[in-house]
């Protein structure tokens, strides 16, 4: 059956709900209304008030009650509407969420699931579109999980719900819509464990959420000239698999990393500096970079030049030192 | 021996606490009511409250219009302040030349009752820049989408304009919603200890989204909020907008004299769902927003300004008129897509782009130019 | 027709309101007074008194160690509480068995007052660990250092325990400078709307660090703050363990029989600088300071037991025996650094350390041996 | 006269007050206590309360506070007192300083400083050591500007405060007590403009705040076995002066990038993603990072195992392909 990524979502809430009853839900408009994107649909009505329900409008209390929940044994999976209103509870992700493992040396933990639908490209006006994943790979004591198929957000937000640690589980709200044929539940690999969408030997293209289509599209483009490209999806950043980037790299010999965010001091320049170590002598060409401009997001008219495109990655595989 | 607290004086405790039922003057029947008991605030003058009328009536089309461009695929999204034209318009009615206004995004209707070009007043919503028109020019702060993160603005440019010895006040608008964050909290405590000249009214429309107002707050009402700044408040019937004009309009005198801020709550509703995408059969029914209908902020005016002969229907079929007008040229003015520059996207981000950022847009100009 | 508000209950309004003075039962020279004008709190037994004066002097005895152990470098940095010995005794003498304390730097005392090992309790200021204590087994959450972040851990917390059926009430101490910031505003709010077991006592000590309560806040008193949430509120003088405890009591009662949280302001005064290493001379006067101690709690207390016959010089010797012997064994637990290993550093970031997480741990491990 | 960094922080503030009426220095303890590092120290007394003045306690709303004001034409100044305890300004920082020109299509600017004292070495218990410059500097709209010298510290804050532009003003703390013989008012390169602190062919080490003073003793360590040694020190994370460590590593073919923050998604992976591009053909070996590890900053009594420190850096150097 066709099902979309926010089904899936979906379904992984229900599973886990059902499976575990420490796990609750809560946070904007996620009872009634299901959440502004409907992942949480249906969740109230099945399982009550008690284990899904709507909270006062406040990013930073959301976490810091789940903070406090969690303490006392609940499995708290919060949403934030959307990436930028995550900002106000950074403090909490940061000081507490983050540490809360370490500063108590492994007595208290905060198992909590912080859901961050993030990424552009669904005509939102600003303040909607934003890319914040590299701020969280950023802070020690998270993990940082990003699905890009189907069948990859159902198995990573189980995993999410069942991790020991706190994850914030960033959703590529451009692929909310796209659909698969998944029979759920499925599972796939475990976190930290990245993942090859397409074979290749030419060039290795680095991918994660809302870029792995693009990276694909820029495969099946490249091919027709000829470039075999292999296509990594990343699936979390925290862990983040350096082995299989490593391998491929050292046969490829080749590799532009793709991200929607500004790429100054994001995460494609850690993924590009661990590259350029592990296959230095591998390397043909310098490791490029294709992301998201060190501006701030555009408004809707403008978005389409600013996310990275086919056409930008198939120019950088074009740079990468063929001759 | 007593503690060095401040001995309480009551007055002050009372001074400061809200009316225990909202400020009406003006039924829904459109008759003149003792609302206010305490008699603190006045009836506005006919003319003001026949402005008010028209403004209300253009204002309602506008954001019918707006809704109808939705549709037709010219802005990506509009929150509709159906129902809120009291505030809408009360709002802006109060403010003098030199007030600042810092709206939300779900108050398109205030500026343009201000006085922004309707055109530019849409543009966050069309989509060809984020924010459509001149703060500048205009003395409003673009439209906040991050909730209550205007309010602490708010509060600093009003004491930085009391600083430099201009008589402004700034309204901050903020929705019920909204009051729960944080930042609301701060402004309001910044505000009264720096004694800034701000008024933060409150449009409680008792849903953010699709969260009722029994989710959002324990209070007795969000008046109550002010008393923990040392912010004299009071609430309001928000539909009516002679209490809305009238309350305001003490505020605004108050914070410009010197008092301080105020917070004001004003008790209304959102007739239509949050913005045209959302779907408030999923969380409200429609009786609820049925109950809202009689209280409707601009047939109780029509009322009232018939009944004391300030308003007949020919004068009600000018104003309808004009507001026809005003959409039909808003809609011709729309129908085109607006011309946009990729490369502008560059050009504001900082005083001078950096090499890195002329870099880049090259790489957009030349990307342009291959017309990918 | 009336607006569809909920039409206010005056009674409602005046029962969320803090008494208009704070609440007093013993006075400074040690008499019971009438400072409860409400009549509502009762003067604690006096074994119970008896009890809060023996660990208020022992505590205050605790800090002085602690203040002294800073100057020899064994805590990294102390905030004193003296003065605040009544709220820092009150606070854990009003907490069962079962219920959480989510303490902040400045509590120390209260920590060790409920229990925890001082040498434990000092884990954070000694720096060998964040939290020396182990949390779970205590019920107290780590000492939170950033203003007021705690307080949604506790009213999460208090909601989590009663959703699984605990007779658990959660006590969140806080400052007036943290009352300022988002997350009170927003912890009060949830304990509120979700009718969380939690109190929140908010030791005014007048100061954050050098910035004075006048620039915290312009509310008649920070009890004020309780009505906007619609949560009941109390001030009490600070000072007097009989009245914090009976205050106290009755709010962990409220809380504890599902009534929803409380807020408490103790009007109290921090008789040293901010920690060891500040300065107060900078930002007040000694002549203030020396206000406050006819205020003392110890003092007034001791005058109080004396009078009713409950204590006597030799009771009174006996309890400072027993603060010296308790001073003089920390001291020496004290004198030893703490065993560090280096590699923990990388123990507790995980449940599992990552592979870069062992490679980094490798990279210590080596230096480590290198002796560098 | 040898002048301490945070003696020459106080003098650009008080040069800068008195150069510039608009100029005011607010937030917590900044006044009659002039800050808890003093930096702040005596312009109450000197310029008035109207010029620096203590708030509320509440971070979001210093800089909140702080827009509203530099929207009505004051060129505000906040201090936060440590870089844990920005986190709650996140939210204003990134949504509205850092965008508030590109918004406004330049209509309304918001030249505001953000003082943050950072990095650890001082003893400080949990919270009080972040190193968050990464943070700021993925944020499109903002600069960071870090001084690792006094006379920098002094200029770079009078140039901070004369931009147009935000600017996050990242203080060393470790090197608050540091002391130079230099004569006031300095002005030293302007912002953007790496500067080399040694010179060297061997082998470049670019570093920052903290670290500089790191890099140099590595750097005369190294040079005793024989290995010249060239340190370039930042002063400017944003913008970032490419042209000069791309200049330095051109020649000396080898890179080791020194930062105190956690090195997963940090700037230091920015910098070797940029040199390994730019420098791909003269790159003897790849480059490396010395950072903060990817942990909480530990407490006290671990700081100097966590601490990128000198033997750290000569490893890596040593790393570097000699043969
Ligand atoms: C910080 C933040 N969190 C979440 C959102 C998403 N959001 C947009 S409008 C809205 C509801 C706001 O309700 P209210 O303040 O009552 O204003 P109303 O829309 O009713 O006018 C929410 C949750 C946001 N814009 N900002
Ligand atoms: C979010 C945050 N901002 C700033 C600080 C620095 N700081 C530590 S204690 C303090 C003053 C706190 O005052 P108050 O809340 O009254 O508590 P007290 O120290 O008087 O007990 C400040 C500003 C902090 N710890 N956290
Ligand atoms: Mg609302
Ligand atoms: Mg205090």
């Amino acid at each position: 059956m066709a099902v979309s990524m926010v089904q899936a979502l979906n379904a992984a809430l229900r599973d886990a709900m059902r499976a575990d009853d420490s796990v609750v839900v809560f946070g904007e408009d996620v009872g009634a209304l299901g959440g502004v994107f409907r992942v949480t649909d249906g969740l109230t009505a099945d399982f009550g008030e008690e284990r899904c329900f709507d909270t006062p409008l406040a990013e930073s209390g959301i976490v810091g009650f789940a903070t406090g929940m969690a303490m006392r044994g609940f499995r708290p999976v919060v949403e934030m509407q959307f990436d930028a209103f995550a900002y106000p509870a950074f403090e909490q992700v940061a000081s507490h969420v983050a540490k809360m493992r370490n500063r108590t040396r492994g007595s208290v933990t905060v198992p909590i699931v912080i859901r961050i639908p993030y990424g552009g490209g669904i005509g939102g006006v600003e303040h909607h579109s934003d890319s914040s994943e590299s701020h969280y790979a950023h802070i020690p004591g998270l993990k940082v999980a990003t699905p890009a198929t189907v069948d990859d957000a159902y198995s990573l937000l189980r995993e999410a719900i069942d991790d020991p640690d706190p994850v914030v589980f960033m959703e590529p709200k451009g692929l909310y819509w796209s659909k698969a044929e998944v029979a759920l539940p499925a599972r796939t690999a475990p976190f930290g464990h990245a993942l090859s969408r397409r074979e290749g030997s030419d060039v290795t293209l680095v991918a994660y959420g809302p870029t792995v289509p693009v990276a694909l599209e820029a495969a099946e483009a490249a091919a027709e000239n000829g470039k075999e490209v292999e296509v990594i999806d990343l699936r979390t950043l925290v862990p983040y698999d350096e082995a299989a980037v490593t391998k491929s790299v050292s046969t490829t010999g080749r590799c532009v990393v793709i991200s929607e965010a500004t790429g100054f001091a994001g995460i494609a320049g850690e993924i590009a500096a661990q590259v350029q170590r592990a296959c230095f002598y591998s390397l043909a060409a310098p490791v490029h970079r294709v992301t998201g401009f060190d501006i701030p997001y555009p408004p809707p008219m403008h978005e389409q030049h600013y996310l990275p495109g086919v056409d930008r990655v198939l120019d950088a595989i074009e740079q990468l030192e063929w001759d | 021996m007593e503690l060095p607290v401040d001995h309480l004086e009551q007055d002050r405790v009372a001074g400061l606490l809200p009316s225990p039922d909202p400020i009406q003057l003006i039924d829904e029947n459109g008759a003149v009511t003792s609302g206010d008991v305490a008699g603190v605030y006045e009836l506005p003058p006919v003319q003001t409250l026949a402005e008010a009328y028209r403004r209300m009536v253009v204002g309602r089309r506008f954001d019918a219009e707006a809704t109808a461009l939705t549709r037709q695929g010219r802005l990506a999204v509009y929150p509709s302040s159906k129902g809120q034209e009291a505030c809408q318009v009360g709002g802006v009615l109060a403010l003098a030349e030199q007030d600042w206004l810092f709206p939300t995004y779900r108050d398109t209707m205030s500026l343009v009752m201000r006085g922004v070009d309707p055109v530019d007043a849409l543009g966050l919503l069309r989509g060809d820049w984020h924010c459509g028109y001149d703060p500048m020019k205009e003395r409003i702060a673009p439209q906040c989408t991050p909730l209550a993160t205007h309010a602490p603005h708010a509060a600093g440019l009003a004491y930085a304009a009391r600083r430099r010895g201009e008589d402004a006040v700034a309204l901050a608008f903020i929705g019920d919603g909204g009051t729960s964050e944080g930042d609301f909290h701060e402004a309001l405590n910044f505000a009264a200890v720096f004694n800034a000249p701000a008024v933060f009214l409150v449009q409680n429309n008792r849903y953010a989204i699709s969260v009722p107002l029994s989710r959002q707050t324990a209070a007795p009402s969000l008046a109550y909020k002010g008393i923990g700044y040392g912010i004299r408040s009071e609430q309001i019937d928000g539909n009516d907008v002679a209490a809305v004009l009238a309350v305001l309009s003490e505020a605004m005198s108050h914070a410009r004299s010197g008092h301080g801020p105020m917070l004001i709550e004003a008790h209304t509703y959102r007739i239509e769902a949050h913005t045209n995408a959302d779907d408030a059969g999923r969380y409200r029914d429609p009786s609820e927003t049925a109950m809202w209908v009689p209280r409707d902020p601009i047939s109780r005016l029509e009322r009232y300004l018939t009944g004391v002969g300030a308003l007949d229907d020919q004068a009600v079929r000018r104003v309808q008129d004009e507001a026809e007008a005003f959409a039909e040229e808003l809609r011709s003015r729309m129908g085109a897509d607006p011309a946009v520059r990729p490369e502008e996207m560059f050009s504001h981000v900082l005083a001078e782009p950096t090499a890195q950022l002329r870099a880049q847009r090259e790489t957009v100009r030349e990307l342009v130019m291959r017309g990918d």
